[in-house]
């Protein structure tokens, strides 16, 4: 069977890519971990030894060292965090605060209703409903004209949802999908996670966006 | 007395192996560089026994220093903390007496010095295994 | 044209799966960093800065302190070591020193003609080529009681091709494929960069590896 066979081609393809993708990530990663903490830590080591040899004969000197490891290691650790928290990505909590800050300042009244814990959400969906809401926002502040903004969060057994509503112009013109890529980019992250985004324009714009719990890594209906 | 040149170009660790290796009784630390071009200068003019070198530095770097002095009767001890592709072939081949961790614990890079003082070698596993 | 619409779908679904394998790798060495050094970083940061005060009062407490922390700060930089070695995959150039010492150990004479540059071999294609090498010789200095071995590398326009050789016994016997592993994990991974392995037992032992210079990601021939 023709698609039978193409499908499998398609998966071993995929399976390839993946595995080369992977590798070429880690590399890029282990360089920037080896510059970074390599030096902090051993430096934290030498340190320390010194200041144990400097203890009796020299308590001043013993404690100017471990001064210097206590800097040192609070650097370090600033520097894993940011470094951890670029690999995550967006927390969806931490992107809630970023655009109640976005809508203050453009002096839209902000509203929230978030029932979610998240727990068990997986990272890659976090990131990419925080990458919508980001968007979303944005299109308020930058066509909408609204004065109000309504945020709900839902999750319920099978699936995780949030809406964005504004009470502005709406969506109003044909757009054009060569020169945006605002809705066009949050479609194509959700399918990415099996979701969904719906457009309604009446009475301002509201989104609705879906995203089913379980994450199927590729999806093999329809491919052919 | 044991004769030490350190060439490191982070100046926190420098100044913390130097006074490390100082406090050791048969030793003496007798100068510090920022990086290999300094070091050999120090070595062709104080003539230690030992030269300790960093990889990474700027200006010149500890493998092609070591290269340099590879036929100056100091012996050469790199220092590094990962191992990168082709650094350990190098250094073998410039004929160093060390290499080895930069972490590894005082008392070990002490007992280290005085076995290649003797004219062994010393490699540290970590290192060597994924050459 | 059906076949070139699902051609272009192919290339975008791979795409796809690309980044969202980046994503989470990331976010599993994220995690690991987050893990392992953090914690660890965060334990000096809090020792050193009892190690200060317990200086003047108790010195030998201080002492138990500064011990710990230059205990910490040494297994932290050891497993950031290990991540990194296990991440980078190892080099073509830096196995066939490796092998060299390793059959010198073995007191295995060692031949080697190399023409290679391997300046156009993408990672994954060394990093399978490393391993394929570092199995052969593994073999032969387990199995073989050779007394001589040959490695030749030789890069063309289209392929890149390494030829191990020894003048020991020769495979004797049936292969188990459920017990042995090393000859059947070559050709697997050699099939995953589209390369082969041809096996010859005639005065010795002789693997012949083979994979073509320029890998296609997909296999387009015969697709439809
Ligand atoms: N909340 C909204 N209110 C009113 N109009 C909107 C709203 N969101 C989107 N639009 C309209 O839909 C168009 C497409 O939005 P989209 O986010 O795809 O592109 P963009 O914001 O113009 O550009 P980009 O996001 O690429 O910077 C916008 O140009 C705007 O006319
Ligand atoms: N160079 C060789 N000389 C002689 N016999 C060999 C040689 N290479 C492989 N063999 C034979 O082929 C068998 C299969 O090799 P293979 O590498 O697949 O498995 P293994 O080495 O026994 O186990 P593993 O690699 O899983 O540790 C070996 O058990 C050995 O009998
Ligand atoms: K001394
Ligand atoms: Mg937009
Ligand atoms: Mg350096
Ligand atoms: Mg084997």
């Amino acid at each position: 069977n023709k698609r039978e066979k193409l499908e499998s081609q398609l998966k071993d393809a995929n399976q390839k890519i993946s595995q080369m993708v992977v590798m070429e990530e880690r590399q890029r990663i282990a360089r920037d971990l080896h510059d970074t903490l390599g030096q902090k830590l051993s430096l934290v080591g030498l340190k320390s030894d010194l200041a144990g040899k400097l203890i009796d004969a020299n308590p001043e000197a013993a404690k100017r060292e471990i001064n210097d490891i206590s800097q040192t290691s609070r650097t370090a650790l600033k520097e894993v965090r940011e470094m951890v928290s670029d690999m995550r990505g967006t927390k969806l909590k931490d992107e809630l605060i970023r655009i109640e800050q976005v809508l203050k300042a453009a002096e839209v009244e902000f509203t929230i209703k978030d029932e979610t814990t998240l727990e068990k959400t997986p990272p890659l969906v976090e990131n990419v409903l925080s990458m919508c809401l980001k968007e979303a926002v944005t299109n308020i502040v930058k066509h909408s004209k609204a004065t109000t903004c309504l945020v709900e969060l839902n999750e319920s057994v099978d699936e995780l949802s949030i809406r964005v509503k504004d009470n502005g112009t709406g969506i109003t013109g044909k757009i054009d999908p060569t020169k945006k890529n605002g809705l066009r980019g949050m479609e194509e992250r959700l399918e990415f996670v099996n979701g969904t985004l719906e457009v309604l324009s009446k009475e301002g714009t509201e989104l609705f966006i879906r995203v089913p719990t379980v994450v199927k890594q590729v999806k093999q209906e329809g491919m052919a | 007395m044991i004769k030490i040149v350190i060439a490191e170009d982070q100046g926190m660790l420098l100044g913390a192996l130097g006074s490390i290796l100082d406090l050791e009784e048969d030793m003496t630390v007798i100068g510090k560089a920022k990086n290999g071009q300094e070091a050999v200068t120090l070595v062709n003019q104080f003539n230690p026994d030992v030269c300790i070198m960093d990889i990474e530095m700027p200006v010149k770097s500890g493998l092609d220093a070591a290269e340099e002095l590879k036929d100056h009767p100091c012996k050469i001890i790199i220092l590094t903390t990962f191992a990168r592709p082709g650094y350990f072939e190098r250094a073998r081949k410039a004929e160093v007496g060390g290499y080895l961790l930069k972490d590894s614990p005082s008392e070990e890079l002490a007992d280290s010095i005085r076995v290649i003082m003797k004219g062994r070698r010393v490699y540290a596993p970590e290192l060597v295994d994924m050459v």
